[in-house]
This record gives structure tokens, C-alpha cells and sequence, in this order.
């Protein structure tokens, strides 16, 4: 392909968009969530720099360019709200309070890692957080997610699920069935669709005929919205009516929000110049950057200054360097380590009896 | 799937002893099961197609939507991978979900939500999840099932860590395993078979549980082990009492679970008659035949006098018709046969595919 | 469940219904239309008054009153047409051509069964007449079908391939991906729904939110419409033009036809019963008896008098005689046959060469 | 899925003699394979999640849409349960689809259609239908892939009646089966070695085809057979070497073919050694290791000297961390210890799980 016409336009408001939403929130939240995403960034970057040394042995898939989302959803949740991703882990497991050293322990395969180094970068979970849970398979977190909202809304529980997808994930059998089924029972899950256009390589258009995903999700009587995934308040906005709806037994929401992942699908670099996306197209993105957007959108309104941006990059700078420090002197797994945690063996709730 | 059922009332079986204890059919100790777990732990609930009709899964899940609510009975949508998929994210949240399917061949739309995320989520996020699952599927057998419909997929599952499958023989089985089964903290299979739903058995009230990856022996015996599970057993016991005729004393394994397997019990028995046949409703390539009789002639190579031998299906997809069926299936005879091959000859039976 | 209530109503038209269709046939096609439907629910009837007999030891699933669907489909195909269907296949085989001997010689499990004793009544398979492939899976033949179709967009053939389906079939994510696929490659396929309401005794209301089955389809991008499945005629023509649709390039139609079965999901007798459906609603639809109302339109119209049914009658009950005593007096299958096609062993087309 | 591209291309083989032939990678072999049999038969397409991208499935489709176009070469949903059917109905009417998956894990989501529809309509029609299609995917190991990115599911498959399953283990045969695969009126799956295909290896140019079902002598031995498929194979001839420095004369048999078995070659390279040791990619339990080891002990049962041994991964998920996969996969020294103990002392490997 040597087109370098641009296949996918962002066609949110830009700027202009926050609008509507900077007057809901308070200025403490609105710099969180700033800082959140430039967290974020800052962390993806220090591994997109350090990948090649080899030190993490982990498939990586990076979210620098959608931060937005990840951060604006959280930013929605409580702490006992549930998040379940894909294989697209790490913007969901920070934005939702997962603990950074333990990242990268686990990135760096070793012990103390969030999941003892069973698990690498696609299963980044915490569930004292509600990083609940995460696959490496593409859509095979959607049920699941699906079946924990059954399961809060068994109990009584106050709880909201999220689940985050991407749009090859609406391809899968599995999400239509998910969807069908939340949508019978009303069970409170929100599936969170970042629709970045690609599977991999394979554009959109290879893989679906063109098509609006909201009817799709409403053709299954689930309520259906688009969202500029570029706006971290629209996220934010439309993710808490989305909890509103999911609390108040009103069911399931399919939330779409349109990104852009800035590099490969997987690794470290960019990729766009084997030719499968423009760079150009690449490019128009990275103009709409979430965290740029923000960032301009908050100066103007005078919450934020370049004072208060070197000091946030400073925090985070220190944080990263102490986290990486701390990951690559923590010891590796032992060979016992390996045998552990095939079967579960403590006694169920039930146990006490028979 | 009711189509069967003429076929599965007419079969014969003997009538166990009142005089032991309480006689109740294989269904109701199914029902019981689900009874009492559904009563006692606020966790447990009951879903797959038709578990709400008047069907009721053979009977195994009536009455229990009007006793507990639809909210903890209920039907599902013809969703297998995602049912799976729900009933694993329930599992992980709290809730002991037990869910059935009239056939394991519908199971099989679900192996990416069985294999790669119930039996591996534990493993995976390091222990802190626990995926109390119960799958639970009834072999069919005869009257036209055929390739699509009779599937015993259990040998599929042998392999696949943080998996635990179990096939009852008896009604007794049927509920100590089911309730053991629901109160695991991992994901189990179990695997019924249709025609052992006709059989009484001595059944105790109450809370009771059969040890999953514990074999039991069903009769002592000198000669030969004959091991399998589900209604292999069934078919093994009649086979035992015809060999018995022929003055050849066989030793009956159950092995009630067959992921873990009790390997120990296997090879204690194999020590004591030196033989072993391994009998399973599932094909005879890989699966329970061929990990059993490995097995054997892995850990128990010292004892064995003659080849291994095992009776499965043959490397075929199931008939339909009813002729070609009997010709399909193997039977009391067939493994009695086989067995008197393997002691008095020391000959295991040829490759069925090229009988 | 004692409710007597009506769950699923008939909302087509009846006999008016017709109105529309009846200038657009020829009167011998008419006829044959007529004809093939009272066939197929005398050769049912025969089945269901001896099923009890035991000599057809095999699952059956009738389709006395769905038979417009069957007919009215096959009327508008040609014989190069492929038809798929699940279970419920009795209706398109007959419709499409198959050998009623063959069928029956199947069902009794004889070894000149259509396919040889292997299947049974699910696999009532005669591909010299497009009877192409059935599955006992739900949702099983749906891919299929769309990759027959896909065949014959590459192979460039004049063919068209229509899978029959069922209500719950539609939960089945391979059915919701089949449609995405077949959208994006435009292939000939016609996904033919018939909606009976009840999966096995299971209520569409517990299995699928209330919900349009067409605009589930259409967020597809399928071409998708709702006709009367009890008028011979409008099913006829919708496919029609869906098969008018699918060679000229067009792409695939969802078409949704609401139907009835009048006996139990599966077995000879009728179970209303047993209280899963009402049996007030059962009766309401015998009322809208697909052979009966069209008879009527016929009789209107004067096509069709008592003595020529009385004819038809008499030659359809003497074919069915025939072939049932033929069934019951052909060969039983060896165990040779057992072994026989578990592997294919002719060379195939590229074999010649290497 | 190019994440380890870093790790196989770092992965050193001994680089085969040009005076033998012409040299290829094994990528290229596949590729040739692919190009051949699309330029051959207008029947033929290619089909998988990117085979049109620049990553071109580890490269083994590069090149393949500019030759052959858009139609015959392309792209799919993510949607492998319906692309699976998609590929047998195409199959069933006249062509001849490769459908092509990164890993087989992703397979398991396609099971129903695998194996409840394409392997059995030939049988379930009374052979009306051919289904000439080709499942291929490449098991991966190292380097994170974690549990469900490197299951090796081939022992899954050795049960199911009316598939073929193939493994290669050189460039040569990755040619000469998949052309044969291409050409077979079955449903065949292929399962490659992501760590293979950096192996370079002699390769003819143009069509020939490596026969299905026929099992291949690398290296002739008298002490032990050591039996295997795929990567295994490349293992076990590193241990050859150790074994022959402790004057152990090894045989390795490679399978090819998992399904149907080559039990004839089995059988007599047993009966020249007397012992086996089966290595597999896959799980231990059940599946390859299991079917080879029950054959032995069933039908080599006299020729066997020492107790049936086998390797294969542990009865665990495969863990994603690196010092974890050094522990949990079967290296060289791990088979050479097995065969030593086994030629010297008569002993099987213990059970891996309780390590
Ligand atoms: C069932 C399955 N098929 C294929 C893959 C390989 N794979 C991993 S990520 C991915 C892309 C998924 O795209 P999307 O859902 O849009 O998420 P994104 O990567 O764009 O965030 C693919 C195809 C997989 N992991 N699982
Ligand atoms: C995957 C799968 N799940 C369950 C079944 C059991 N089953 C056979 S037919 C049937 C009902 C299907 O309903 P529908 O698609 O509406 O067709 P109908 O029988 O109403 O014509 C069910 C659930 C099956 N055969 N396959
Ligand atoms: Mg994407
Ligand atoms: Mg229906």
C-alpha cells in the first residue's frame, strides 16, 4: 500500500469539544485527570524506550494516543467498580489505581510482579483495585465481564462493570451473544468499545462493511453512544450516564469512542511505514492528542501552567526511574514458583458443611 | 433433546437392595444435588437451556425455579461461548454456577472459554481469582444421535491443566460428585451419561460428598483390571459376571474422576492382577483410554504380564442408524471378549478401525 | 405454567394477505405450490402417526405448519440452488427435491438411506438436487452456507445459497459473524428465519430482549425483511427478490418469517400440554393454517375444487405408502458399511500433478 | 503477532549443506508451498487474520495477494468459529482453503466447526462431500506468550475421527505436507513451530509432496527410540548428540503425521530398540505422548524392554514470565536425562507436575 491518503478521519470537535464539559468538574478533578493521562504517556514511553534492551520479555501493546479513554472511564468508577480489558492492558490497570512497581515487576517477569510473572503485560490485574481481570484473547473478556455484573447484580452488589474492547473485537461472536444476553437480564456491564480503526494491521474496512457499531449494539436492545475518544471528559461524561443507567437496573450500555494508538499495534515502534496505515493518517491524529488537547484546554482556562507541568513531569519522572529501579532488582521466580496456583485449593464458602 | 427418552425407559437395570438404604433414581440424585447446594449456599445457581422447561434436563432440574426463584434457575440464550464465558466471570465474582447442557457436543462451542480462561484464570492472575465452576453435560447413546449428538468429549479434556473432569457410574456418584464438584474451588466438568439415567441406586438424604480424584473398585478381582468410569462400568460390571463364567476373576476400577486421574489406584490395582483393560465411551485414539493405559506401561511397566489393552470407540464418527450403532458401540460382550484375549492369550484387541 | 394467554400472536393478514401475490404466479404453480405443501404435511403426518412404531429410531422434528416457509423458498429457486438447514430439515428436502423414498429408507435407517444411514433425519442431504449440507448444530450451517456462497462468487457460478434458520439460532455469535462476513463480501447467501417463537419449549422472551430481528440483521448491513411465513406466496416472492438480490451481486438478505409449529419441538405428538405455550395459542395459529388459507385463496379463485384436492389426496397417500413399504422392505447396513467414507480417498482435481 | 520475531531470529540451527540442494528458509518453504499450490489450482485461496498485511503471518504469505489477488488471498474478521465454516463450505464445494491462524489457541474458538462439521460430513453424507481444507497455525513459545498464546493443542486432536493432523519439523517437509495437505480431500490441520521458522533447510524447487500418515527415520539407533513431531524434533536430535557421547545410540522417529499414527513405524523401530521415549510440544498428559505411549504398550508390548517414557510440557498452564518458561519447557538435557535413565536404569521420568 502506498496510498497516503488518510483511510480513517478524526471527526470529534477538538478543542472546541470540552466545551460542554469542562463546567461539570471540579478543578482538582479536572487537573487528576490530566495528570493521570500524562502518567500514563510518560510511563508508555520509558517502556517504548527501554523495550529493546530485552529486559522485559513480554509482548507489549502500548496505548500512547489513547489514554483518554482508559483515564476518562475510570475516572467514572469507584474503586469496588470492576474494569476487564483485553490484551491493551496497561492504560486500563493505572487509570484504575493498579500499583506501577507491580507492572513492571511483572513486565520484567519477576516474582513480585502483579500476577507473580504468570502473566506478562496482557494480564496486568489487581482486584484490590478492580483491575479484575483481563485476555489475551481477543473477546474472551467480554463474557466474562458480563457474567461479573450477573453476578454483583446476584448479590445486591452496588457494582458496575466495565468491560474494554476494540472494534475487531464487535467482530467476534462472543461480544453479539454477550451483549444479547446483558441486555436480557439488564445486568449492570458497560462495554467500552475504543474503536482505533485496526486489528493488528488489518484496517476496519477489510473486516466489516461499513457500519454505524451503535445500531449494532442497539439491534441487541443495549443502549448505544459515540464518544470522542480524543475527549478525556467526554469519556467521562458519558461513561458516568452510562454507570447512572447500569446502577440504576437500566442495563447495559455500548459506549464507542473513536481513538488512535500512536504506534505499532505491538512493540515498541511505529509501524505505519510498512505501509498498512498513511503516515499521514498517523499524523492528523497525533495533532488531536488527548493529552495536548487537554492540556491547551486547561491552560486557557487557567488551571494549568508550564510551572505546573514541569513539576507533574518531575513527580512522574522520579516515580517511573524508582519503579524501573525497583523492578530490575526484584527477584525472579524459583522453579517451585511454577507449580503453584494450578488448582485452587482453599475451601470454598461452602466447605463447611458435607 | 426428549427424543431418546422412549430408548432410555426401556432399558433393564437390576434393582438395588432397600434393605441397604434409600432407593432414588439416577435423576433425582442429580435434582437432590442441586437441591441442597442451591439451598445452601446463596451462591450456587443453576443455568442452561431448557433447565426451566418441562423437560427440565431429564428431569434433573425439576421443580427447582419454583423452589429457588427464576433468578437462581433459569434458561439460558443459545450462547454457549458466551454462557461459558458469563458463568466463568460469575464464578470469579463470587457465585457457584452450575451450568448444563443436554449434550458435551454443545460444550465444544465453548472450548475457548473452558480451556483458555476458566482452567487458566487461577493460574494466570497468580491465585487471586477462583473459578468455582460446574459444567455439566449428558453423553448421548443411541436412537439416532449420531456424529453431531453423541460426542464423549471427556478424552479431549484429560490434558488440560487447572481442569477437573468427573463421570459418575451411579446414582449414589451422581450426587456425592455433583455436590463436590459445586463446593470445588476450580472448574469441573462433569460428564453424565444418558443411559445411566434409568438406574436406582442406594442414594443417603442430605449433604454427602464423593471425593473428586479418588477411583473407587467396584469388584475385586485377581485376574485383570478392567478401568474406566461412567457407564464403561456398567458395561464392565456385566462383562466381569460373564468372565466370571469362564473361571477369569476381573478387578473393576471406577475411577468416578478422570482429570485428575488416581494413578495411584490404578497402578495398586494393576500390581495385584498384572493386566489392565481400559474401557471409555469416548473414542479410543488419545483421550482416557490412551492416558490410562500410558500410564500403565509408564509407571506400572513392572507389573504388567500382558500388552495394555483398551475399548473405546472406533476411529469413526457416529452412525445414526440403528444398525450400524450396534455395530459401533462396544458392549458387555466385546469387552468380555477382550479381556479373555488379554489373559488367556496376552493379546490386547486389533485396531477397530480395520476390523 | 398455567396461562392460558395468547405469548406470540399471528400478525399477518390471512387470506387478504394473499391478495397482493396471487396475479404475479401462473395457476400451475400455483397449484404445484399447493400440492407440494399438502405433501409434505401428509408425508409429517404419516411420519408422526408412526413414529410410535419404533421402526424410525431416529429424532424428528416436523414441520407441520411451517411447510409455506419449506415450499414457498424452493419455489423461487432453481435446482442448482443450494439449500442448508439445521434440525428441522424435512420441509426444505422435501421442497427442494429430495427422494421421498430415500428420505424415508434414511429415517428407517436402511442402507439406501439418502445418506446411507450415517445421519438420520437431521441429515436429510441430496446434494443432485442442492440439498447441500444440514447440521444437528444450532448455528452450524450458517457458515457453511455463507462459505458454499462464497464458492460460488469465486467460482463465478449462477448460484445462490439459502440457509434456513431458526429464532434461536440468531443468539448464536457464529450466525451474527456469518452475516458480517457475508455483508462484507457481498455473497450470494439468503439467511431464511424461521421464527416459531420457541427454541426446543424455551420462549424467544427468555432468550432475547424484545427486540426487531431485522434490524439486528440490517446493523449487519444485510438487506433484511419480515414476511408472513404462513403465505406461500409472500414467502415466495421475498425470496425472490432476494435471490434477484444475491445474483445480480447484490449481496445477502436476512429474511424473517414468523411461523408455527403445531407439534412438539421434537418426537411425533404435540406437548402444549405440559404448559411451555398455551394451548390457545397453538389453536390460534391452526387457524392460520398455511395449507388451509391457501386452499382457500385457491378455492376462491377457482383453481382448486374438492374433487381435485380429493385427487391430490389420493396420489400423495399412495406415494407415501409406497415409499414407506419400500423403506421398511430395503436392506439393513453391514458392519463393512460402518467403516466406509471416515476418510475421503479420491484424488481431488489437483491430484494429477506433484 | 510479530512480538517474538526478536527471540526466533536470535534462535542459531546449523545451516545445511548447499552442495546437498538448493537452500531455503523454512518461511520460504511455506511461502513456495502456498505460491505453488495457488498457481496450480484456481480452487485454491488463502485466508487467515492478516495474511495480507506486512507482517504476512510470520511472512509465509508474502507476496501472495500481489500474485493472486484480493479474492484468492485475504484478510478476515476476527471471527474464527464463522471462518472456520465459511472455509469447510467453501471446501465442500469445490475449493480448497488454507485457512491460516497465528497460534493455535485461536483455533479452539473454531472447535465446533473443526470438529463437529469439517471433519464429518464426508462421513456424515456417506461421502457425498469432500472437505479439502487446510487449518494451519503456529504454536508459540517464549518470550511471554503466557497461557493462551502457546497452547500446542495437537493432542486434543488425536481422538477426533475424520481429521488429519500434521506437524513438520524441517523446511523440506513444511513444503512437501502442506502441499499434500493442499492436495488431501481432508480436513487437515497443520501445526508449525513458531522457533522453527528461522531453520533454514534443503528445499527443491517446485511441486512435491511429503506423504501423509508416513512417520520418517532422522537418525537410525539401537538403544532407544525417541519419537516425536514438530520442534520436539529438533530437541531430541540435540540430545542424540549428548546421548551418543554417554554411548547411548538413539533412533529418532520423526511422526510428521500426528493423525492417523504411523503405528507401523513405531512399531518396528520399538522392535529394534526395545525402549521409547516420547517428547511432544504439547501437554504430557493425554494426547501425542499418551497415543504413542498406549501403542507401544499395546501392540510393541514384547519388544518392550524398559517402561514407556514420555516429555512433554508439565500438567500446568504455560506461565508468561521468562524464568518461569526455562522451567516449565522440555529442553535437550531434559531428554537426554529422560533416554539415560531410561537405557540405564529401566525408569521412566517421574510424574513433571509434582517436581
Ligand atoms: C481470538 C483471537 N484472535 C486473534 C488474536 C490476535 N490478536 C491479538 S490483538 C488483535 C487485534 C484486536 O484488535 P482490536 O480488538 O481492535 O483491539 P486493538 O488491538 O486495536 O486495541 C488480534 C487480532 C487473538 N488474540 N485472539
Ligand atoms: C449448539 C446447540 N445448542 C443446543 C442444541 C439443542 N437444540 C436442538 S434444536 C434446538 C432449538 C433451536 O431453536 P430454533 O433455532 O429456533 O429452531 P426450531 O427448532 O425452533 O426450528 C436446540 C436448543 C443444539 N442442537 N445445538
Ligand atoms: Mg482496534
Ligand atoms: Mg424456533
Amino acid at each position: 500500500m502506498t496510498e497516503t491518503n488518510i483511510r480513517y478521519r478524526y471527526d470529534g470537535d477538538g478543542v472546541p469539544g470540552f466545551e460542554p464539559f469542562t463546567g461539570r468538574h471540579a478543578s482538582a478533578e479536572l487537573l487528576d485527570l490530566y495528570r493521570s493521562m500524562l502518567r500514563i504517556r510518560r510511563i508508555e514511553e520509558e517502556i517504548g524506550r527501554r523495550y529493546h534492551e530485552d529486559q522485559m520479555k513480554t509482548p507489549i501493546h502500548l496505548v500512547i494516543g489513547q489514554e483518554a479513554t482508559a483515564v476518562g472511564c475510570a475516572g467514572a468508577l469507584r474503586l469496588t467498580d470492576l474494569l476487564y480489558s483485553g490484551h491493551r492492558t496497561h492504560g486500563a490497570y493505572l487509570a484504575k489505581g493498579g500499583d506501577l512497581k507491580a507492572m513492571l515487576c511483572e513486565m520484567h517477569c519477576r516474582v513480585n510482579g502483579c500476577v507473580g510473572s504468570r502473566g506478562g503485560s496482557m494480564h496486568l490485574i489487581d482486584k484490590r483495585v478492580g483491575m479484575a481481570g483481563t485476555s489475551a484473547i481477543v473477546g474472551g473478556a467480554v463474557p466474562i465481564a458480563t457474567g461479573a455484573a450477573l453476578a454483583a447484580q446476584m448479590k445486591g452488589e452496588d457494582r458496575v462493570v466495565v468491560v474494554f474492547l476494540g472494534d475487531a473485537t464487535t467482530e467476534e461472536g462472543v461480544t453479539a451473544e454477550s451483549l444479547n444476553f446483558a441486555a436480557l437480564k439488564k445486568v449492570p456491564v458497560i462495554f467500552f468499545c475504543e474503536n482505533n480503526f485496526y486489528s493488528v494491521q488489518s484496517p476496519l474496512a477489510t473486516r466489516q462493511p461499513n457500519r454505524d457499531l451503535r445500531n449494532w449494539a442497539a439491534a441487541h436492545e443495549v443502549a448505544a453512544v459515540r464518544v470522542d475518544g480524543t475527549n478525556v471528559l467526554a469519556v467521562h461524561d458519558a461513561v458516568a450516564t452510562a454507570v447512572a443507567l447500569a446502577r440504576s437496573g437500566g442495563g447495559p450500555t455500548f459506549i464507542e469512542a473513536p481513538v488512535y494508538r500512536f504506534r505499532a499495534h505491538g512493540g515498541a515502534g511505529d509501524d505505519s511505514a510498512t505501509g498498512y496505515r498513511a503516515e499521514a493518517e498517523r499524523d492528523a491524529w497525533e495533532s488531536v492528542c488527548p493529552i495536548a488537547q487537554f492540556g491547551d484546554v486547561l491552560g486557557q482556562s487557567g488551571l494549568l501552567d508550564d510551572p505546573a507541568i514541569n513539576a507533574m513531569e518531575r513527580e512522574i519522572s522520579t516515580e517511573i526511574a524508582e519503579a524501573f529501579a525497583f523492578a530490575l532488582a526484584s527477584p525472579n521466580p524459583t522453579e517451585e514458583d511454577l507449580y503453584q496456583h494450578v488448582y485452587a485449593t482453599e475451601a470454598g464458602p461452602t466447605d463447611a458443611v458435607g | 433433546m426428549p427424543w431418546d427418552e422412549g430408548l432410555v425407559n426401556s432399558l433393564v437395570y437390576d434393582q438395588p437392595d432397600p434393605a441397604e438404604g434409600r432407593v432414588t433414581s439416577y435423576v433425582q440424585a442429580v435434582n437432590e444435588a442441586l437441591s441442597l447446594a442451591l439451598a445452601h449456599d446463596p451462591g450456587v445457581f443453576v443455568l442452561g437451556q431448557g433447565v426451566d422447561d418441562p423437560s427440565a434436563m431429564f428431569g434433573t432440574t425439576r421443580g427447582l425455579q419454583e423452589k429457588f426463584g427464576r433468578d437462581r434457575v433459569f434458561d439460558t440464550p443459545l450462547s454457549e461461548e458466551a454462557m461459558m464465558g458469563v458463568a466463568t466471570g460469575a464464578a470469579m465474582n463470587g457465585m457457584r454456577p452450575v451450568y448444563m447442557h443436554n449434550r458435551p457436543d454443545f460444550v465444544l462451542l465453548a472450548f475457548n472459554q473452558l480451556i483458555t480462561h476458566a482452567a487458566k484464570f487461577h493460574y494466570m492472575d497468580n491465585g487471586q481469582t477462583n473459578v468455582p465452576l460446574v459444567v455439566w453435560a449428558a453423553i448421548g447413546r443411541g436412537w439416532g444421535s449420531g456424529a453431531q449428538h453423541s460426542q464423549a468429549i471427556q478424552g479431549l479434556l484429560v490434558g488440560v491443566p487447572g481442569l477437573k473432569v468427573v463421570m459418575p457410574s451411579t446414582p449414589y456418584d451422581a450426587k456425592g460428585l455433583l455436590l463436590s464438584a459445586i463446593l470445588d474451588n476450580n472448574p469441573v466438568c462433569i460428564f453424565e451419561h444418558r443411559w445411566l439415567m434409568k438406574k436406582d441406586g442406594i442414594v443417603p438424604e442430605g449433604l454427602y460428598r464423593v471425593p473428586i480424584g479418588k477411583a473407587v473398585c467396584r469388584r475385586p478381582g485377581r485376574d485383570i483390571t478392567i478401568v474406566g468410569a461412567s457407564h464403561a462400568i456398567e458395561l464392565a460390571m456385566q462383562a466381569a459376571e460373564r468372565l466370571s463364567d469362564d473361571g477369569i476373576d476381573a478387578e473393576i476400577l471406577d475411577l468416578r474422576t478422570i482429570k485428575p486421574l488416581d494413578e495411584a489406584a490404578i497402578l495398586e490395582s494393576l500390581h495385584k492382577t498384572g493386566r489392565i483393560l481400559v474401557v471409555d465411551t469416548g473414542w479410543m485414539k488419545g483421550g482416557v483410554c490412551a492416558e490410562v493405559g500410558c500410564v500403565a506401561a509408564e509407571r506400572g511397566f513392572a507389573d504388567l504380564k500382558a500388552p495394555v489393552a483398551r475399548i473405546g470407540l472406533p476411529d469413526v464418527p457416529t452412525p445414526a442408524g440403528y444398525t450400524l450403532e450396534q455395530f459401533y458401540y462396544p458392549d458387555a460382550a466385546r469387552i468380555a471378549t477382550a479381556a479373555l484375549d488379554l489373559v488367556r492369550h496376552g493379546k490386547a484387541p486389533g485396531p477397530v478401525s480395520s476390523r
